[in-house]
């Protein structure tokens, strides 16, 4: 019913995520840029190493739909939760 | 189509063979659990009423010996004096033990351990034992709230919503042991419900019968699902509030220590009804559009089981009774929440005896009366015998009586703006002549908690003496009446194939005016799954 | 004890949200009681004690009868004073109307109780602690100062500004006198055989 | 013992009960129906012998209807709800020519300070005064809120006002008195062991009384 | 359904799954609680970002109380479990016990290098008085804060967060560490893992993978940012 799935290269992804949390120190602590622009920048890397994992490791790429469901609504309720904390302290 | 191995463990039916210990006590048998919670939490019942009952002597009679009261030590009541400091832990302790151990293990823990495997059609929950532990950390969380009673210093005295910073700086509340005791049990209860909702989410969604389609499931099994997944999103974060205020308390740190930049309101940030707390208003603002929100819902469940009701066929046996006494009085409080969502309304009467009045319509009307009629109902299939029927109706009577004059007068007092939580309500001279409502609000409490008496004595006689129950006294559709009373371990030998929804009553199909879900009748198709297995 | 410079004046307490407390003062409005000068120049409530010198070895039994610390008219009395470890303090509430007690020490546990009404509570200290500041939140202005001692060698200037320690062994002694405001001041007294020694403070206002 | 609520004090108390007349009226509107179709239902439709119940699936149009009234009453209710609100607590709701009073809430007393004869709070002539409130009848007060320790809550009812207090915060709160008397300011919110006894004298004056008042406390001498 | 994929589809191999969602109990269950571990997360993560924000006054910056080189180390380690978490899982759905328990091996020693990395940390930390409740009087740190390179108002915080957060982190590694430990023992040493029943490594699998995510968060604002 549905396509058929190879297994990823796994160690590929494990040199994916070094090398991104490399990026990461260099970024926080070499690179001469804005404060803004690091966290933007580094919460990206963040979530980019974060998907990785969950994708790949946890094979929700490779999960039917409504698993992936499962997994997935917790985040937006996490999102929103955060962002109504902060909306408390910017007015 | 994947084998069905992992459900195909043979139940072990009525040849149950386990030693005491693991059946009754460390049993992973989901109705021996469900009973567990609910003589638990009958007794955090009966101590939630005590302890409401002094607050009422209080209030009624301030500073006037409470009789029996010199029983107590020093530090609660001298000469049977009850102390501010112990009226404020009475307030905080009744709050938590009916709302924590009292009623929403009554709900879910019972009801949800009990009814799900039952009516979903299946031998137990997906994880027994973890089911196992789920009970007994609610147990050891209850038995830590009920030690914090009597720690030298007393029991927690921050309200059972537990405001910081009262509730985190001992030099603020004057209680260290008993706050700390306090956080440590919620932190295990939250464990306890987190394990509980993990178990009834997989069991609904892994292990219904063939033939139990999520539109064939009762509506108890959805509401409890819903419950759950609610559960397993906000108990999380609660917990995470409480191991903060714990780590404040114990470790110093400074989560809710405004002085040293920690935050009071981080607290309340999930709470609703906090249009008053200094916040954003226009946060206010949707809030209460959120509150009004649930208005809409509330009225159309109410209409639906008046529609229900509408050229039924009506029998008053109690659990009926009681049923249409949770309509009457969840009305009367999804009423009064109007007020609070009308946010000018809501500043004056949000903290007085009007909201007082307002959940306790929802929770007692709201909840108790719906347990005052599921315990009798589904006694039989615990306990294989039925509750007496006559007194079941005049602890009815009594209660819905003594309850509407214990709380409907709170109305009253919360709009002359009788403040909540107070230890001595005559120390405001706009108060004191309101002082005969609160002797009367006392007496009827009394006689409140004294009809309960009926209720207990009733549980405990008809659980030797009562008439034994058949398969189905009630002539309900649900899977739990096919089995006999009291349902055995393992529950069906064979699971259950379900043709049809729970709510076929008085179906032309049939002579009888139920119409069981297991019940083929011919023209019903097998499904699918059973057809491919079988 | 003895007094010089100008004498600070006392605030007013408005006592008038307690009328019981309020028709206790006939005479003269109530004060507070941080600097009480006496008439004949000596200052009051402040606590004197053997602060070292006493022989490691000694050990003094708590007397069995208690300390009286009684909150009358919304006011402390006594104002300062002391209690050896152990030894039973009773707390009388003779006015009647709520007051909660709040010891703050440091080396004891602090405490926090209320008296809704007239009573009597009894707690005691365990270990030495000068001073232990003791407050009601109901009225901001109830402050009294409690000296915790391993033994009975201390004495509050009364109101003729005098204090006096009997009992003392003989040796040599640092004693120092306590006040609220004021500080703390030492001196050193040589005790011999069964004399009377005196020690004079004095304290400068501001 | 009075049935109803107390004394009109401030300008929106008016306001505020009306909002609770009509909430009253509305939720007793629906009370009275479902309570009486509730009582016509168990009578009406009691067992009896050899009758059987009706077999239905339910109506959609019965429910579009019981859900669209509710809603649009909720609706209704929100939006008067809400623009009541905005002039009782909204941001800029505050007349700009309110008098200033500093309030600072602790356990278990309101110490509350006043601007002096200047009129404005945070100089020098301000004097504080524990347990009693003063203000001029007839004019907007503005409330500096802030806390010593815990969460309080300012709580007059004749005013119908409520505003929490909450430490770490400094939070602004206005209403206007309207009728001269003694009331009573009471904390709404649990603060600890004296919380019942957190209770100030509020006296509103007529503004002539009022100055008469501020000469002679700014001079030391509060006291009613 | 699955006939013609299993013998082709290497992420969905056939394993006796039940009914309803067609997936076993205990990865539904596992997955289920890790739903709750997100809100709990995001609870602590969440606060921190609150108190960050209201702060009353700038954090101390990345680097000057904590040490990060070690930190990126013991971050890098927990990569490289994940990756043998997920290599053991392969090697057993290949049906290869041996490698299976190889990899195990290697990811439990990964996983309590990192829990002992942590505890030294801490001890670092607590003895030049960084504490939860902030910074401890008469330490290194306190000079630090008395010479204003470290802002003296918002310590408490910092204390108050960095602990719960790592902390609570580091309970999770250890319980996974404790089970993954337990079922090495008691199911991969005996043989009870086979290519048609391998539940315990997956779902185990699973909360390792999970507890490394978090770290990948946690890592970036709490130590980066």
């Amino acid at each position: 019913m549905e396509t058929a799935h190879k297994r990823p290269n796994y160690i590929l992804i494990w040199v994916y995520l070094a090398v991104l949390t490399a990026a990461e120190l260099g970024l926080a602590f070499e690179l001469p840029i804005s404060r803004n622009w690091k966290l933007i920048l580094l919460l990206f890397l963040a979530v980019w190493k974060a998907a990785l994992v969950g994708l790949f490791f946890m094979h929700l790429k490779f999960e039917r739909w409504n698993l992936r469901i499962m997994a997935v609504i917790p985040l937006p309720l996490a999102v929103i939760f955060i962002l109504a904390g902060m909306s408390e302290h910017i007015w | 189509m994947t084998t069905v191995a992992a459900t195909a463990q043979v139940a072990h039916g009525h040849h149950d063979d386990r030693p005491f210990i693991r059946k009754y006590i460390f049993s992973t048998d989901h109705k021996i659990i469900g009973i567990q919670f609910l003589f638990v939490s009958l007794f955090f019942l009966l101590v939630g009423g005590l302890l409401a009952m002094q607050m009422r002597w209080q209030l009624g009679f301030p500073g006037k010996p409470m009789p029996g009261g010199g029983i107590l030590p020093e530090t609660m009541a001298p000469g049977g004096v009850i102390l501010p400091e112990y009226y404020i832990q009475l307030v905080t302790m009744h709050g938590t033990f009916m709302v924590f151990f009292a009623i929403m293990p009554l709900l879910v823990g019972v009801y949800a351990n009990f009814l799900i495997p039952l009516k979903i059609g299946t031998h137990d929950m997906a994880f027994p034992r973890i089911n196992m532990w789920s009970f007994w950390s609610a147990f050891a969380a209850g038995l830590v709230m009920l030690a914090s009673l009597f720690v030298p210093e007393g029991a927690a005295r921050a309200g059972w919503t537990m405001y910081a910073p009262l509730s985190a700086r001992h030099d603020y509340s004057g209680a260290e042991l008993g706050q700390e005791l306090w956080s440590i049990s919620i932190v295990l209860l939250g464990l306890s419900s987190i394990l509980g909702s993990l178990n009834y989410i997989t069991t609904v969604i892994n292990n219904r019968a063939p033939g139990m389609t999520w539109f064939r499931m009762p509506l108890s099994v959805w509401a409890l699902f819903i419950t759950a997944i609610l559960g397993i999103l906000a108990l999380p974060v609660l917990s995470g509030a409480a191991i903060m205020l714990l780590f404040d308390q114990i470790l110093g740190t400074h989560f809710f220590d405004p002085p040293a930049g920690g935050q009071a309101l981080l607290w309340q940030q999930w709470g609703h009804h906090m249009f008053v707390s200094g916040m954003n208003p226009t946060l206010g603002s949707s809030f209460m559009v959120s509150t009004l929100v649930i208005a809409v819902p509330s009225a159309v469940k109410t209409f639906n089981w008046m529609g229900t009701m509408w050229r039924g066929n009506l029998r008053f046996t109690v659990p009926m009774l009681n049923a249409v006494a949770f309509v009457a009085m969840f009305v009367i409080g999804g009423l009064s929440g109007i007020y609070m969502a009308a946010t000018p309304v809501d500043m004056f009467i949000h903290d007085t005896y009007f909201i007082v009045a307002h959940l306790h319509y929802v929770l007692f009307g709201g909840s108790l009366f719906a347990l005052f009629g599921a315990i009798p109902f589904w006694f039989p299939k615990m306990f294989g015998r039925l509750m007496s029927e006559p007194w079941g109706k005049i602890h009815f009577w009594l209660t819905f009586v003594f309850y509407n004059c214990t709380f409907f007068p709170m109305h009253i007092l919360g709009m002359a703006g009788h403040m909540r939580r107070i230890y001595d309500p005559t120390q405001y001279d706009f108060l004191k002549p309101y002082q005969p409502m609160n002797e009367f609000i006392s007496i009827s409490a009394f006689l409140l908690f004294a009809t309960q008496i009926i209720f207990f004595v009733n549980f405990w006689w008809s659980l030797k003496k009562g008439k034994p129950a058949g398969l189905n006294p009630w002539q309900d559709n649900g899977l739990e009446w096919t089995l006999p009373s009291p349902a055995p371990h393992g529950n069906w030998e064979r699971v259950p194939t379900v043709y049809r929804g729970p709510y076929e009553f008085s179906s032309p199909q049939v002579p009888e005016d139920y119409l069981p879900q297991t019940r083929k009748l011919p023209g019903d198709r097998e499904p699918a799954a059973v057809s491919a297995a079988h | 004890m003895k007094f010089t410079g100008t004498k600070p004046a006392m605030p007013k307490i408005d006592m008038s949200e307690e009328p019981k407390c309020k028709a206790k003062y006939t005479a003269a409005p109530p004060t507070e009681e941080t600097v009480v000068v006496n008439p004949n120049g000596t200052l009051a409530n402040v606590f004197v004690y053997v602060k070292s010198g006493l022989p490691a070895s000694y050990k003094a039994p708590a007397p069995s009868g208690p300390v009286t610390l009684d909150q009358d008219g919304c006011r402390y009395h006594p104002h300062a004073f002391g209690i050896m470890v152990g030894q039973n303090l009773q707390i009388k509430n003779s006015d009647g109307i709520l007051h909660n007690i709040k010891a703050k020490g440091t080396k004891n546990r602090p405490f926090n109780i209320s008296q809704p009404t007239t009573m009597t509570s009894t707690r005691t200290f365990s270990a030495p602690e000068v001073m232990v500041p003791l407050e009601c939140n109901v009225h901001g202005w109830m402050h009294a100062w409690l000296g915790v001692l391993p033994h009975a060698f201390y004495g509050v200037s009364g109101a003729d500004g005098s204090f006096s320690i009997t009992g003392l062994p003989p040796g040599t002694y640092t004693v120092e006198a306590w006040h609220e405001k004021y500080g703390t001041q030492t001196a050193t007294v040589t005790v011999s055989g069964s004399e009377t020694k005196t020690a004079d403070f004095t304290f400068a206002g501001k | 013992m009075s049935w109803w609520l107390p004394l009109k004090g401030s300008t929106f108390a008016g306001e505020i009960d009306g909002l609770f007349i009509a909430i009253l009226v509305i939720t007793g509107i629906a009370f009275v129906i479902v309570e009486a179709g509730l009582i016509w239902f168990v009578v009406r439709y009691r067992a009896r012998p050899g009758r059987k119940a009706f077999y239905t699936h339910g109506s959609t149009r019965a429910e579009v209807i019981w859900t669209a009234i509710p809603a649009v009453t909720m609706v209704a209710l929100g939006l008067v709800s809400n623009h009541y609100w905005v002039q009782i607590k909204g941001r800029n709701s505050i007349p700009p020519n309110a008098y200033p009073i500093g309030i600072h809430a602790k356990q278990f007393e309101w110490q509350v300070t006043y601007p002096g004869p200047d009129g404005k709070l945070g100089t020098a002539d301000d004097f504080t005064v524990r347990n009693q409130l003063h203000v001029p009848a007839g004019r907007p007060i503005v409330l500096a809120l802030s806390s010593e320790d815990v969460i309080h809550s300012f709580f007059v009812p004749q005013f119908r006002v409520r505003q929490d207090v909450v430490p770490g915060m400094d939070i602004k709160a206005w209403f206007q008195a309207t009728v001269p008397g003694t009331y009573e300011l009471g904390c709404s919110q649990l603060c600890g062991l004296g919380h019942y006894r957190m209770r100030a004298q509020v006296f509103v004056h007529t503004p002539e009384e009022y100055d008469a008042w501020m000469k002679r406390a700014a001079q030391g001498e509060a006291s009613e | 359904m699955t006939h013609a994929a299993a013998t082709v589809d290497q992420m969905r191999p056939p394993y006796p799954a039940e009914r309803g969602l067609d997936v076993y109990n205990t990865k539904l269950g596992m997955w289920v609680f890790l739903a709750s571990e997100v809100m709990f997360f995001a609870a602590l993560i969440g606060t921190y970002i609150i108190l960050r924000f209201g702060a009353p006054g700038e954090w101390a910056r990345p680097g000057i109380v904590l040490n990060i080189k070690i930190t990126a180390f013991n971050t890098f380690l927990l990569i490289c479990s994940s990756v043998s978490m997920v290599k053991a899982y392969a090697a057993i759905q290949d049906g290869d016990p041996k490698k299976m328990r190889f990899w195990l091996l290697l990811t439990i020693l990964g996983g309590a290098t990192f829990v002992g990395i942590q505890i030294y940390e801490y001890i670092h930390l607590i003895e030049h008085g960084f504490v939860p409740s902030g910074v401890r009087e008469g330490s290194e740190l306190a000079e630090l804060v008395a010479k204003g390179t470290l802002p003296a108002a918002t310590m408490g915080l910092y204390g108050s967060t960095f602990f719960t957060m790592t902390g609570f982190h580091g309970f999770h590694v250890t319980c996974g560490v404790i089970s993954m430990t337990y079922l090495y023992l008691t199911k991969a040493l005996p043989g009870k893992y086979t290519k048609q029943s391998y539940g315990g490594i997956e779902t185990v699998g699973l909360y390792w993978h999970f507890v490394d995510l978090v770290w990948i968060i946690l890592f970036t604002i709490v130590y980066l940012i």
